[in-house]
C-alpha cells in the first residue's frame, strides 16, 4: 500500500541554527542524526508506527516535516524524507567523524584540544595527545565546555537598550563608534578585558592604543592566576613565567598552593606530578600546608592544616631553616604549630637539594610566593624543578584602576570584553554603580547576564569552538582557536569585535594569520592547523637569578603580619569553585552537577569551617549564617569539611547569580559580596540567621568503616609486602568449585579480545575530568538538585572520596550514628582522604544479569557486561544485587525534564496542571507519548549536545558503564572493514587500533588504563600484572573486569605525623585483623 | 424453565467459539503487527520517478557509483543531484520528468526523497563493515536491480539480522562480488548451494567472521 | 427430629471427652441452611456500607490515581533512589503474598488432615487469600519502570527473537503468582459451586436465579458429582499445600539469591513461608471476629474456632522468633563483617532502628500473649492483636528490604529511604480494594462453606443418631 | 413439546435413609439409578460402587504434561534458541529449571483437578429435567432424593414406584424431559 501524500513538496527548513551548514541541514544525513538523537528505541516497541510517528514529531521540533503518515499508511513507519545535497561535496562522507585540532583559552594558558565533531557538530572534546609531552589529558573545564556551545541560555541576540536589533544595525553601531573615536583619538573611549595569553588579541590592542592613543585599556580576573608571573617578575628582575616541573622533583612543598585542583591549568601538574609519583622507589613525596582540604592536601604525603593567613610565617622559617639549617624560633610561627614538623620538612628539603618544588598558592600574597621562589634558588632549583620562560608584557591595568578612572574621568564609552564584573568584581568596590557612570556601555558577553542587563549595546560571544583565535600554553608554546562551527547565534569572537571597533573588515581569521604572518606561510599553517601547536615555541630562560634581597623579604613578612585567629576573628579563604570557576560555569549543569572533588557537593557552595570552629560557633551543617566582613554581609549556609584549619572559612566564589540563566540562577550564594580582591582575610565574623538550607551531597557517608574498597600502604611496606593489596580480603573469599562450567570460559576461546582496565590510585588525584568526560561521551543526563540530593544522580562513573583516621580515635558508637552526626565526632579533625573512581566492574560472574528477567543485561564474547536500553523494563533487581552499586536508573525522563526545573522537587512540575509551551502536558502527552516537559528553544540545542553514537535512556531505564562501546565497536568495524576479505580482524595494542574509553582519555593523571587483557603485552595486562593489583570485593567472586592498583604513599619517617601504614590500613586492620598472619585470620 | 435443553450445548459452543477467536486474534498480530507486514513491501511513491531496473539491473551501474559513501559510513548516502548531471547533461538532457534533478543541482535545493529502508534508531547497523566483509546488498534489500520503485523488501526484523549474525556462512561471499545482486556461486542453483555452503564456511573460518549474537554488536 | 435429640442424651459421652460441635446446629440441616445463606440474602446492614463506602473510594479513586500517575511521570514519584532500589512497592507485594497465604493453608492444609473445624472459616480465608494474591500480584507489575513492556516478561515468541531469562528468580516469581493466583481462584470456585446450587434453589427473584444457576453449572447433588467433586477438592488441596510452601519460598529467593548482606541467607524460603503464614493468620483474626458478630455467625464460627486460629498464630510466631534469633546468631558467627554490620544496624543502626524493635516487641513478644486462654478467648484483644501482627509483619518486610539496602559493600553508596505519599496512596489503594472485594464477597456469595458444614455435622453423618442412624451404637464414630 | 419419561424420583430425610434406601435399590438389581444430596453421603461411593474417580488421573496428566512443556520450553528458549552469556552460569541446568516447571506441575494439576471434574460430570449443564421438580430444590437444603432412571431395563412405573415406597421414600414423582 502506497501513502501519495504530499511526497513531491520539498520541506519548509524550521528555524535553522546551522547557518554554515544551510544545505547539509537538509541532508538526510543530518536529519538521521536527529532522528538518532533520542531514539525511539528507549521509549517504544519497535515496529509500532504509532510510537515511532510521535517520536519523529519531537525529533522534527527544529525540522518541518514533509510527510507525516495518515491513516492511510495504517501501522506503517510515517514517510520520512531524505533529502541530500544538490551538489555533493568533495570528501565528505557523512556518518564519520571528523577531529579538528583546537584549543581552549584559559587565564595564563591554553588547553589544547581536539574535538571530535559529527556533520557539522562539536560532539566531544578530547585532549590533544600530539602535544609534546601531553597524555591528552584536559581538565572538567574543558570537558564541560561543549554543553556551553549548545546552552540554551547563551546569548542569541544583538541588543540595544534591552531592545533586539538585526546583526547588521549592531555592526554599523560598531563602525560609528569606530569613527567617532578616531576622530577624538580615543578621548573617553575605555576597555575592560579579562587577561589572555592570545599574540593576535595583543596586536590589536597595541593596534587600538596606536589608533586611539588616548584610550585605556584594563584588564581584570575575578580569580587572579597571573600572581605567579608577578611573583616571578619581581623576584628575577625581567618578565618571566614559571613552569613547574613536578615530574622532576623528589620533594614538593605546597605553600597552600592547589596545584592539583584549583590553580590554572592543573591539569598539566597533575599529569608531571602522576610521572612523578609512580608507586616504586624514587617517588616523590610531597608535603602540604594549607587551611582549606584540597585536592593537593588529599593527595600530600604530610599535611599541616594552618590558618591560610599564616602560611607566609611558616615558609619564612622553613626558608630560614633551609639556608642556615637552624630550627624556626617559636617567635616565628604561630604558637600552637608543631616546630619538628617545619624542622624535618626543611631537612628533607634540605636533603634533595636541587629536586626540589616549592610552590605558593595564587590565593597566597605575594611575600609567600617570593619566599618560595627564595627556597627554590637557595636549593638551586630554578632552571631544574622550575623553569622560567619569558613572561607575557604587561597587558593593561587593573580594574582596581579603572574604578578610579571611571570616577574621576568621563568615560563617553566603556567597551566590556567578556566578563561579568557587575556579578564578579569585589563587592566594595560595587561596580554596578560604577558602571552607571560611563554614558555609554558596551558588552560583548556570552550570556545575557548581570553585566548585559546594566549595558547599553549587547553583542551575543562567540563560544571558542566558533571563532578563530590563537593562543600562548602555560609552557609557552603557541596554538591554534580554530572554529568547529559558525556561531550559531552569529555572534562574535573578541577579535571579530575588536577589529570592526579598529575599523578593519577583515574577518578574525585573516587576523591571526597576520599576527604569526611572520612564521606562519601556506604549509606551516596548515600544519599549524593540524598538529593544533607550533612545535618548539616553547623556549625557557637559561640562568636568571633572584634579584629580590632577603631584607626586603623580611621588610614584606612584617607587613603580612602574624593574625591570631578566634571564633570573633575568623579568616576568610576565597577559593576559585572547581565546579563554576569564577561563576563562568555557573549556568553549565553537567558543572553544577559534578560533585566536588572533596565535599561532594553539588549544586551549591557552602561556608566550609573545622569541627572545632563550628563547635564553637554553635552552628552544624547547613546552617544558613551570616557572615560579616569589612562592613559587608553575605549568607550562606554551614557545611563542616574535615581536615580544615581551625578558625577559617571556605568560601567558594561565583555562586548565587542572579542572572545566570535557568540552571545557574539563584543556585548558592555570592561570595563575592564580601569580596574585596584579597583572597585571604581576617577579621570575619558569624552569626546564626536559624534558618537552614539543604545541601545535595552525593555521599553521605565520610568513613569507609575498615572495609578494604581502596587499599593503601606506604612505601616502605609496599617494598616488603608487595602484593599487601590481595592480602586484604573484606572476608576469606570462599573456597568454592562451580557445580557447572562457565560457559563464558568457552566463549572466551573464540573471542577476538577481552576488555579490562586497570585503575591506579597511586596517580588519580580525584579531579573529576573522568566523571564529565563520561557525562559528555555517553548522553548521562542531567537530574537537578532535588534529585541529587533523593540519590538519584545518573553519573556512569563517579570518584568515592572517603575519609580515614586514626581508629583510636574513632568512638565505636559513632558507628551507629546518622551521617548527619559524621560532622560532631572528633576523628574527623585531621585525616587522611583517598579517592577512588567507581565504574562498572564488567564482572565475569556478573551478579547484575543472573537477576534480569528479561535478559536486558548480559555478557558479550569479549567480556563486556553489555546493557541493551531497549530491552530493559526497569525491575532494578540488578543494581540490588550488584555490589558496587554502579548502575543508574531512570527513575524520571530526566533528558525531558525542563531545566529551569532542575532545582526544585519533581513533584511541582510533573503534577498535572503543568503547562509547557502554553499546553497542558497531559494532553502533550496524549498526542505524543514522548513530549517532555521542554519548551522548544531547550529542544533545539539540547538534541544538537547529544552523541549520536549513544542511545539516549527514556524513564523507567537501568543504564551503566558500557566501557564506551561504543569506541570499542566503531574501532572493530573500522578494522573489519579494514580487513576486507583478510582475517586481519584483530585489535592490536602494537598497531595502536585499541580505542580509548572517555574517561581514560581525559584523564590528566593517566591512571585509567584500558585495553586488551588477553594480549600479554598490553598496558592494561602489564598494570594488572603488578604486585599491588587488586580487585574490589573481589571476594564475593565476581571476578571484576575493572581492577585497582593499591595507592601507594611516601611518608618521611623522620615527621611527627609519620606512620607505620595509612589510617585506611589501621582501619581495616582494627576490624578484620592484621591480613597478613593467616593463622590469626578467621576463615568466614 | 429458565433454561431450554439447547442451553446445555451453549457451553462447548462458547468454549469452541473462544478458542477460535484466541487463535484468530493470535494469528492476525504475528502475520499483520509483524515487520514481516508492516515493513515488508513498503513503496512510497519518490519524487522522480527513478528506475533501478533501468540504472542498475539493465545499465548495469554499480551500486557505489551513486552511493559512494557505503564502504566508508555506517550509512548508505544518497547521491547528490550533481551526481545524476554527471550523465544527464547528455542522458535525456531535458527530459521533463527530471526537472526537479535539474533545478536540485542547479538552485542546489534537496529532493525530497522517501526513505523506504530504516532499522530503529537504537539499532546501530553499519553498511561499510558488512559491504566490505562480503555481505552482499541484497541480502537485505533484495533485487534492487529489478525494481522499478524502490520497496522493501525484507522484514529488516531483530530476528531478521540474528538469522544471517548466527550462521553467516550461509550468505557471505566474495568481496568483489557483493554488489553484483544477480551473482550466485554456479547457474545450477543446487551447485550454486552446495559451494556457497563450502566456500561460506571457509571464508568465515579464514576471515575470521564472528557471529555476533550479544547486544553490543547492534546497540550502543 | 426432636426423637434422636432425646436419644442424643443417653448416647452422650462424659463432657470432658466430648468435643466441642463443629457448629452449634440445635435447628437440624434446614435451619442450618437458612441461617448460613441468611446474609447473603437479606438486606444489606448499615455498616456493611459504612465499611464499604470508603473502601470503595480507596478502590476506585485514590488507587488508579495513584498508578496513573506514577505511569505517567515515572518510578521516580516513589521514594525509592540509588541505593534503595525497592521500597514500598516491593514490601507490600511480599506482605500481601503473606496476608495470601494464611487462607491456603486453613482451607487446604487443614482440609488434607481432616480439621473439620475448618469447614466454617474456610471459605472466608480462601477469600482472603483470592483477593490478597490480586493486591500482591499487581504489585510486581506495576512496579517496573516500563509497565507497558510487562510482557517481556512471559515467554511470548516475538520479532526480536528474545525470551525470558529463565534464571531470574523475579521470572520464578512471575509463574508462581500467577499460579497462585490462578490455583487458589479456582479452589475457591470450585468450593463454591454446591452453594452456589443451594442459593439458586434458594432463589426467590428470576435474576437472582439465573445468575446462581449459571454459576452453579446445573449442580445437582448426583452422589456421581460428588464423586468426582470430592477427588478433585482432595488434588486441589494437596496441591494448594504445595503451594503454601512454594510461593513464599520463591519470594524468598528474590532475596536469598542475591548477594546482599541481609538477603544472602538460606533460612529465607522458610522465613518468609512462616512469615507469611503469621501474617496471614493476623488478617483471618482481624476478618473474623468482626464479620462473626456482625453477620450473626456466633453459633457457626465459634469461639473454638477463634482460639484455634489463635493457637496457630501462636504457635507460627514462635517459629518467627526462632529465626529472628537464628538470623543474628548466624551474621555473628559467620564473622562476615558485611553481614555483622547489616544486623547490628537493625536494631542500634540510625534511621531505622525503631523498626528493628517494633518487629520483635510485636512479632516476638505480643505473641506470647497468646499463651493464655483468657487473652485467646477475649476477641477484642485478639482483634488489636491481628492488626498489631499485620503490622509487625509489614515492619519485618520493610527492614528486610529496605533495612538490607541502605548500607551495603560500599559505604560511599549508602543512602536513606522514606516513602512518599505515592508509595503510601498506592498501598492504601489496594488495602481498600482488597476490602471492597472482600466485602462484595461477604454480601454476595455464600461466605461459609454450607454444604461442607452440613457434611460435618451429626445430622449429616449416616452413622450418627443425629443423621437418622437406627442402629443403637449411635456416637460419634 | 412432546415429553418422556426420565425417571422416577422418591424423596427421604435423613443421610441414613437415603443410604438405606440406596442398599435397597442396589439390592432390587437397578443400574441406571442415582442419588442427589446436599452434601456427600459417606459410604454412598460403596452402596453406588462408583469405584475410584478419574479425576486424579486427569490432573496428573495435565500437570505432568506442563512440567514437561515447561522444562522444553527453558531449555528451547533459554539453552537452544537463544542462548546468551548471563553470570557465568549455565544456560540450562536443574536449579533454574526446577522452580518453574514444579509450579508449572500445580497449575497444570490444580486446572486438570476442575476440568476433570466438570468433565466427568458432563458440568456445566443449565437444563436438566430434575431441577424442574418443585420439590427438588430440596435437594440442596434437607431432603435426600433418590432417581431410577427410565432407561434402566428393570424399569417399570409400577414395580419401581412401589419399590421405592417399600423404603420408605416419600413424595414419589415420575420426571419427565423434553423428547
Amino acid at each position: 500500500m502506497k501513502n501519495n501524500l504530499n511526497n513531491s513538496t520539498s520541506p519548509v527548513t524550521g528555524r535553522r541554527y546551522w547557518r554554515s551548514l544551510d544545505e547539509l541541514a537538509d541532508t538526510p544525513e543530518f536529519k538521521d542524526w536527529l532522528h538518532r538523537e533520542f531514539p525511539v528505541g528507549a521509549s517504544e516497541l519497535v515496529e509500532d508506527g504509532q510510537s515511532r510517528r510521535n517520536f519523529l514529531k519531537i525529533m522534527s521540533a527544529s525540522f518541518a516535516f514533509a510527510g507525516i503518515a495518515t491513516l492511510g499508511s495504517g501501522c506503517r513507519r510515517p514517510e520520512e524524507k531524505l533529502e541530500p545535497f544538490g551538489q555533493q561535496p568533495e570528501n565528505y562522507t557523512f556518518g564519520e567523524a571528523q577531529y579538528f585540532a583546537t584549543a581552549m583559552p584559559t587565564r595564563t594558558g591554553a588547553i589544547p584540544l581536539v574535538v571530535k565533531s559529527y556533520e557539522g557538530r562539536p560532539i566531544k572534546i578530547e585532549g590533544n595527545a600530539l602535544f609534546p609531552g601531553s597524555n591528552g589529558g584536559t581538565d572538567r573545564y574543558a570537558q564541560a565546555s561543549i554543553l556551553d556551545l549548545y546552552d540554551p541560555d547563551r546569548a542569541r541576540h544583538f541588543k540595544h537598550d534591552g531592545k533586539v536589533v538585526v546583526r547588521e544595525e549592531a555592526l554599523n553601531f560598531l563602525d560609528e563608534l569606530s569613527k567617532k573615536f578616531a576622530a577624538n583619538s580615543g578621548e573617553g573611549l575605555a576597555f575592560l578585558s579579562e587577561s589572555s595569553t592570545s599574540p593576535s588579541r595583543w596586536r590589536v590592542q597595541q593596534n587600538i592604543a596606536s589608533k586611539f592613543p588616548k584610550s585605556q585599556w584594563f584588564t581584570y580576573d575575578a580569580i587572579d592566576s597571573g600572581i605567579h608571573q608577578r611573583a616571578a617578575t619581581q623576584a628575577f628582575g625581567q618578565p618571566v613565567h614559571p613552569v613547574f616541573h613536578f615530574d622532576k622533583a623528589k620533594v614538593i612543598l605546597s605553600l597552600d598552593c592547589d596545584f592539583l585542583g584549583g590553580e590554572d591549568g592543573a591539569h598539566e601538574h597533575i599529569r608531571k606530578f602522576a610521572a612523578g609519583r609512580k608507586a616504586g622507589q624514587g617517588m616523590s613525596r610531597l608535603y602540604a600546608i594549607e587551611s582549606l582540604f584540597t585536592l593537593t592536601g588529599a593527595n600530600a604525603d604530610h599535611r599541616l592544616r594552618v590558618a591560610a593567613s599564616s602560611v607566609a610565617q611558616i615558609a619564612a622559617a622553613i626558608l630560614g631553616a633551609v639556608i642556615s639549617g637552624q630550627t624556626p624560633g617559636v617567635t616565628t610561627v604561630p604558637a600552637d604549630l608543631d616546630l619538628k614538623w617545619i624542622s624535618e620538612c626543611a631537612n628533607d628539603l634540605a636533603k634533595n637539594r636541587g629536586n626540589v618544588l616549592v610552590i605558593a598558592g595564587q590565593r597566597q600574597p605575594l611575600v609567600v610566593h617570593l619566599l618560595a621562589h627564595a627556597i627554590n634558588t637557595a636549593l638551586d632549583c630554578i632552571g631544574n624543578t622550575v623553569a622560567l620562560i619569558p613572561g607575557t608584557d604587561n597587558r593593561g591595568g587593573a580594574s582596581g584602576q579603572l574604578a578610579k578612572y571611571l570616577d574621576g574621568h568621563a568615560v563617553d564609552t566603556l567597551v566590556i570584553l567578556g566578563g561579568n564584573p557587575v556579578q564578579n568584581s569585589p563587592g566594595q568596590m560595587n561596580w554596578a554603580a560604577l558602571q552607571k557612570k560611563a554614558k555609554t556601555v558596551v558588552r560583548l558577553g556570552y550570556y545575557e547576564d548581570e553585566t548585559a542587563e546594566l549595558a547599553n549595546w549587547n553583542f551575543p560571544a562567540a563560544h571558542y569552538l566558533e571563532s578563530w583565535g590563537d593562543a600562548t600554553t602555560s609552557d609557552g608554546t603557541l596554538v591554534p582557536v580554530q572554529p568547529l562551527i559558525q556561531p550559531l547565534f552569529g555572534g562574535l569572537s573578541e577579535l571579530d569585535f575588536l577589529w570592526r571597533i579598529l575599523g578593519q573588515s577583515l574577518g578574525s581569521i585573516l587576523a591571526v594569520r597576520s599576527t604569526h604572518g611572520s612564521f606562519v606561510d601556506g604549509e606551516q599553517w596548515k600544519k599549524f592547523l593540524f598538529n593544533g601547536f607550533v612545535a618548539g615555541s616553547s623556549k625557557s630562560l637559561e640562568n636568571v637569578k633572584m634579584v629580590k634581597s632577603t631584607s626586603a623579604l623580611n621588610q614584606l613578612l612584617v607587613e603580612a603580619g602574624k593574625p591570631v585567629l578566634s571564633a570573633s576573628n575568623l579568616e576568610v579563604v576565597f577559593f576559585r569553585d572547581a565546579k563554576v570557576d569564577d561563576g563562568r560555569y555557573a549556568n553549565n549543569g553537567w558543572m553544577q552537577e559534578l560533585p566536588d572533588p572533596i565535599t561532594k557537593m553539588t549544586w551549591d557552595n557552602a561556608v566550609l569551617v573545622s569541627r572545632k570552629t563550628a563547635r564553637d560557633l554553635g552552628v552544624a551543617n547547613g546552617d544558613l549564617v551570616e557572615i560579616s566582613l569589612n562592613g559587608q554581609k553575605v549568607i550562606g549556609p554551614i557545611w563542616t569539611q574535615p581536615g580544615m584549619a581551625d578558625y577559617s572559612l571556605g568560601l567558594a566564589l561565583g555562586y548565587g547569580r542572579e542572572r545566570a540563566g535557568r540552571v545557574g540562577t539563584g543556585v548558592g550564594f555570592n561570595a563575592y559580596k564580601i569580596f574585596s580582591g584579597k583572597y585571604i582575610e581576617t577579621g570575619a565574623t558569624i552569626h546564626k540567621t536559624g534558618e537552614t538550607h539543604v545541601i545535595a551531597c552525593t555521599q553521605d557517608h565520610w568513613s569507609m568503616e575498615g572495609r578494604p574498597a581502596v587499599r593503601e600502604a606506604n612505601l616502605a611496606e609496599f617494598t616488603k609486602l608487595p602484593n599487601f593489596a590481595e592480602e586484604m580480603h573484606g572476608k576469606e573469599p570462599p573456597i568454592v568449585k562451580s557445580l557447572y562450567p562457565n560457559p563464558f570460559d568457552e566463549a572466551k576461546k573464540t573471542a577476538l579480545h577481552q576488555w579490562g582496565m586497570a585503575i591506579d590510585l597511586t596517580s588519580c588525584v580525584g579531579c573529576g575530568t573522568c566523571v564529565v568526560a563520561c557525562q559528555s561521551e555517553n548522553n548521562i543526563p542531567i537530574v537537578g538538585k532535588d534529585q541529587v540530593k533523593r540519590g538519584r544522580e545518573m553519573h556512569w562513573m563517579r570518584i568515592d572520596r572517603y575519609y580515614t583516621a586514626d581508629p583510636k580515635k574513632e568512638n565505636p558508637a559513632d558507628k551507629f550514628k546518622t551521617d548527619e552526626d559524621q560532622q560532631f565526632s572528633e576523628w574527623i579533625d585531621d585525616v587522611q582522604a583517598v579517592n577512588q573512581p567507581m565504574l562498572c566492574q564488567h564482572c565475569e560472574m556478573a551478579p547484575c544479569e543472573s537477576v534480569c528477567p528479561v535478559n536486558a543485561t548480559v555478557h558479550d564474547q569479549e567480556g563486556l557486561n553489555v546493557m541493551a536500553y531497549n530491552r530493559c523494563i526497569g525491575t532494578r533487581y540488578c543494581s540490588n544485587n550488584c555490589p558496587y552499586k554502579v548502575r543508574r536508573f531512570n527513575y524520571l525522563d530526566f533528558n525531558k525534564r525542563p531545566l529551569s526545573e532542575l532545582k526544585g522537587p519533581i513533584y511541582s512540575s510533573a503534577m498535572l496542571g503543568h503547562k509547557t509551551d502554553g499546553e497542558l502536558d497531559i494532553l502533550r502527552w496524549w498526542k505524543d507519548p514522548n513530549s517532555g516537559m521542554r519548551s522548544e528553544d531547550e529542544w533545539d540545542l539540547i538534541k544538537l549536545s547529544k552523541n549520536p553514537d549513544v542511545t539516549v535512556r527514556m524513564r523507567g531505564v537501568m543504564e551503566k558503564c558500557t566501557y564506551c562501546t561504543q569506541r570499542i565497536e566503531h574501532a572493530k568495524i573500522g578494522q573489519k572493514a579494514k580487513a576486507g576479505g583478510s582475517d586481519n580482524v584483530r585489535l592490536l595494542e602494537a598497531a595502536g587500533t585499541i580505542p580509548k574509553t572517555a574517561c581514560q582519555q581525559a584523564c590528566p593523571a593517566g591512571a585509567i588504563v584500558f585495553g586488551d587483557v588477553s594480549d600479554p603485552e598490553s598496558a592494561v595486562s602489564k598494570a594488572k600484572a603488578q604486585p599491588q593489583n587488586y580487585g574490589v570485593l573481589a571476594d564475593l567472586l565476581t571476578k571484576p573486569r575493572t581492577t585497582y592498583l593499591a595507592r601507594v604513599r611516601n611518608p618521611n619517617p623522620l615527621m611527627p605525623d609519620y606512620r607505620e601504614w595509612p589510617h585506611s590500613f589501621e582501619e581495616y586492620e582494627q576490624l578484620n585483623g592484621n591480613p597478613f598472619d593467616h593463622e590469626k585470620k578467621g576463615n568466614g | 424453565m429458565i433454561f431450554p435443553k439447547w442451553t446445555n450445548s451453549l457451553p462447548l459452543a462458547l468454549g469452541v467459539i473462544a478458542a477460535l477467536t484466541g487463535a484468530a486474534v493470535a494469528a492476525g498480530v504475528t502475520i499483520y503487527l509483524t515487520p514481516k507486514y508492516t515493513r515488508a513491501g513498503y513503496q512510497p511513491v519518490q519524487p522522480v520517478p527513478f528506475s533501478h531496473k533501468i540504472h542498475a539491473g539493465q545499465l548495469g551501474l554499480d551500486c557505489r557509483y551513486c552511493h559512494n559513501g557505503v564502504e566508508k559510513s555506517w550509512f548508505a548516502n544518497l547521491p547528490g543531484a550533481s551526481t545524476c548531471m554527471n550523465c544527464h547533461n547528455q542522458v535525456l538532457k531535458d527530459d521533463p520528468r527530471l526537472q526537479i534533478v535539474r533545478d536540485s543541482a542547479t538552485n542546489n535545493t534537496p529532493i525530497p526523497w522517501v526513505q523506504v529502508h530504516k532499522v530503529p534508531d537504537y539499532v546501530y547497523f553499519n553498511h561499510s563493515v558488512h559491504i566490505r566483509r562480503g555481505m552482499s546488498c541484497v541480502e537485505c534489500h533484495g533485487r534492487i536491480d529489478q525494481m522499478e520503485e524502490v520497496s522493501h523488501a525484507k522484514s529488516l526484523s531483530m530476528s531478521f539480522c540474528l538469522d544471517c549474525h548466527r550462521d553467516p556462512a550461509a550468505k557471505i561471499r566474495p568481496t568483489d562480488k557483493v554488489t553484483e545482486l544477480g551473482w550466485q556461486w554456479s547457474t545450477n542453483d543446487e551447485e550454486a548451494a552446495k559451494l556457497q555452503e563450502v566456500n561460506g564456511k571457509k571464508f568465515v573460518h579464514d576471515w575470521k567472521v564472528e557471529t555476533l549474537q550479544s547486544c553490543s554488536a547492534c546497540h550502543r | 427430629m426432636s426423637e434422636p435429640v432425646t436419644n442424643l442424651k443417653n448416647y452422650a459421652a462424659p463432657a470432658e471427652l466430648r468435643r466441642a460441635p463443629v457448629v452449634e446446629c440445635s435447628g437440624g440441616l434446614g435451619v442450618l441452611t437458612d441461617k448460613l445463606s441468611e446474609f447473603a440474602e437479606g438486606k444489606t446492614p448499615m455498616w456493611w456500607w459504612i465499611l464499604f463506602l470508603p473502601a470503595a473510594f480507596c478502590a476506585t479513586v485514590v488507587l488508579p490515581f495513584c498508578l496513573f500517575y506514577q505511569v505517567f511521570t515515572g518510578v521516580g514519584v516513589w521514594g525509592n533512589n540509588h541505593p534503595v532500589m525497592w521500597g514500598l512497592d516491593i514490601v507490600n507485594f511480599i506482605w500481601w503474598v503473606g496476608v495470601a497465604h494464611a487462607g491456603t493453608l486453613i482451607s487446604a492444609l487443614l482440609f488434607l488432615t481432616r480439621q473439620h473445624w475448618r469447614t466454617t472459616i474456610g471459605r472466608m480465608a480462601e477469600a482472603m487469600t483470592v483477593f490478597s494474591v490480586m493486591m500482591a500480584g499487581a504489585y510486581p507489575a506495576i512496579h517496573v519502570g516500563r509497565a507497558w513492556f510487562d510482557w517481556y516478561m512471559f515467554p511470548v515468541p516475538n520479532s526480536n527473537g528474545l525470551w525470558p531469562q529463565f534464571k531470574s528468580p523475579l521470572m520464578w516469581d512471575v509463574f508462581a503468582v500467577n499460579t497462585y493466583m490462578t490455583v487458589s481462584m479456582l479452589f475457591w470456585f470450585m468450593g463454591m459451586i454446591p452453594d452456589f446450587a443451594v442459593l439458586r434453589d434458594r432463589a426467590t427473584t428470576r435474576v437472582r436465579k439465573i445468575i446462581f444457576s449459571i454459576l452453579a453449572m446445573g449442580w445437582t447433588g448426583s452422589a456421581r458429582h460428588w464423586h468426582n467433586y470430592e477427588k478433585a477438592y482432595v488434588v486441589l488441596s494437596g496441591l494448594c499445600t504445595l503451594l503454601v510452601f512454594t510461593v513464599s519460598s520463591i519470594v524468598g529467593l528474590d532475596f536469598c539469591t542475591s548477594q546482599l548482606a541481609g538477603w544472602h541467607a538460606t533460612i529465607f524460603p522458610l522465613y518468609f513461608v512462616i512469615g507469611a503464614v503469621f501474617c496471614g493468620f493476623g488478617m483471618m483474626l482481624v476478618i473474623l471476629i468482626p464479620l462473626r458478630k456482625w453477620c450473626h455467625m456466633e453459633e457457626v464460627i465459634t469461639l473454638s474456632h477463634i482460639d484455634k486460629v489463635a493457637k496457630l498464630t501462636l504457635v507460627s510466631g514462635l517459629i518467627i522468633a526462632y529465626i529472628y534469633a537464628m538470623e543474628f546468631f548466624i551474621a555473628w558467627y559467620s564473622g562476615d563483617p558485611y553481614e555483622k554490620w547489616v544486623f547490628g544496624h537493625r536494631l542500634f543502626g540510625h534511621t531505622y532502628w525503631i523498626l528493628g524493635w517494633m518487629l520483635i516487641g510485636i512479632n516476638v513478644c505480643v505473641t506470647q500473649l497468646l499463651w493464655f486462654k483468657k487473652i485467646r478467648a477475649n476477641l477484642a484483644v485478639l482483634f488489636v492483636i491481628g492488626i498489631l501482627i499485620n503490622i509487625g509483619m509489614w515492619t519485618e518486610r520493610f527492614v528486610i528490604v529496605v533495612g538490607s539496602l541502605y548500607q551495603e559493600f560500599l559505604p560511599a553508596n549508602w543512602g536513606k529511604y522514606m516513602p512518599t505519599i505515592w508509595d503510601i496512596g498506592l498501598y492504601v489503594g489496594t488495602l481498600g480494594t482488597f476490602f471492597m472485594l472482600y466485602l462484595l464477597f461477604v454480601k454476595f456469595l455464600p461466605m461459609i462453606a454450607i454444604s461442607e458444614v452440613k457434611g460435618a455435622v451429626p445430622h449429616g453423618d449416616p452413622h450418627h443418631v443425629l443423621g437418622g442412624a437406627t442402629n443403637k451404637k449411635g456416637g460419634q464414630p | 413439546m412432546s415429553e418422556k419419561v426420565y425417571g422416577i424420583i422418591a424423596e427421604f430425610d435423613s443421610p441414613a435413609a437415603i443410604l438405606h434406601a440406596a442398599e435397597k435399590v442396589r439390592d432390587a438389581g437397578y443400574r441406571r439409578w442415582d442419588t442427589f444430596t446436599p452434601f456427600p453421603i459417606h459410604g454412598m461411593e460403596k452402596v453406588m460402587n462408583l469405584g475410584n474417580s478419574m479425576v486424579g488421573w486427569v490432573s496428573l496428566a495435565m500437570g505432568g504434561g506442563a512440567f514437561a512443556s515447561v522444562v522444553g520450553l527453558l531449555w528451547f528458549s533459554n539453552a537452544f534458541d537463544y542462548p546468551l552469556l548471563v553470570g557465568g552460569k549455565p544456560m540450562f541446568s536443574v536449579p533454574m529449571t526446577f522452580v518453574p516447571s514444579y509450579i508449572m506441575l500445580i497449575m497444570g494439576g490444580a486446572v486438570g483437578a476442575l476440568v476433570g471434574m466438570l468433565g466427568l460430570n458432563q458440568l456445566p449443564r443449565l437444563h436438566h429435567p430434575l431441577l424442574h421438580k418443585p420439590r427438588f430444590i430440596l435437594a440442596s437444603r434437607d431432603k435426600f432424593f433418590l432417581l431410577i432412571g427410565a432407561l434402566d431395563d428393570k424399569f417399570c412405573e409400577q414395580e419401581t414406584r412401589q419399590l421405592l415406597e417399600a423404603i420408605g421414600g416419600k413424595h414419589i414423582e415420575i420426571v419427565e424431559e423434553e423428547a
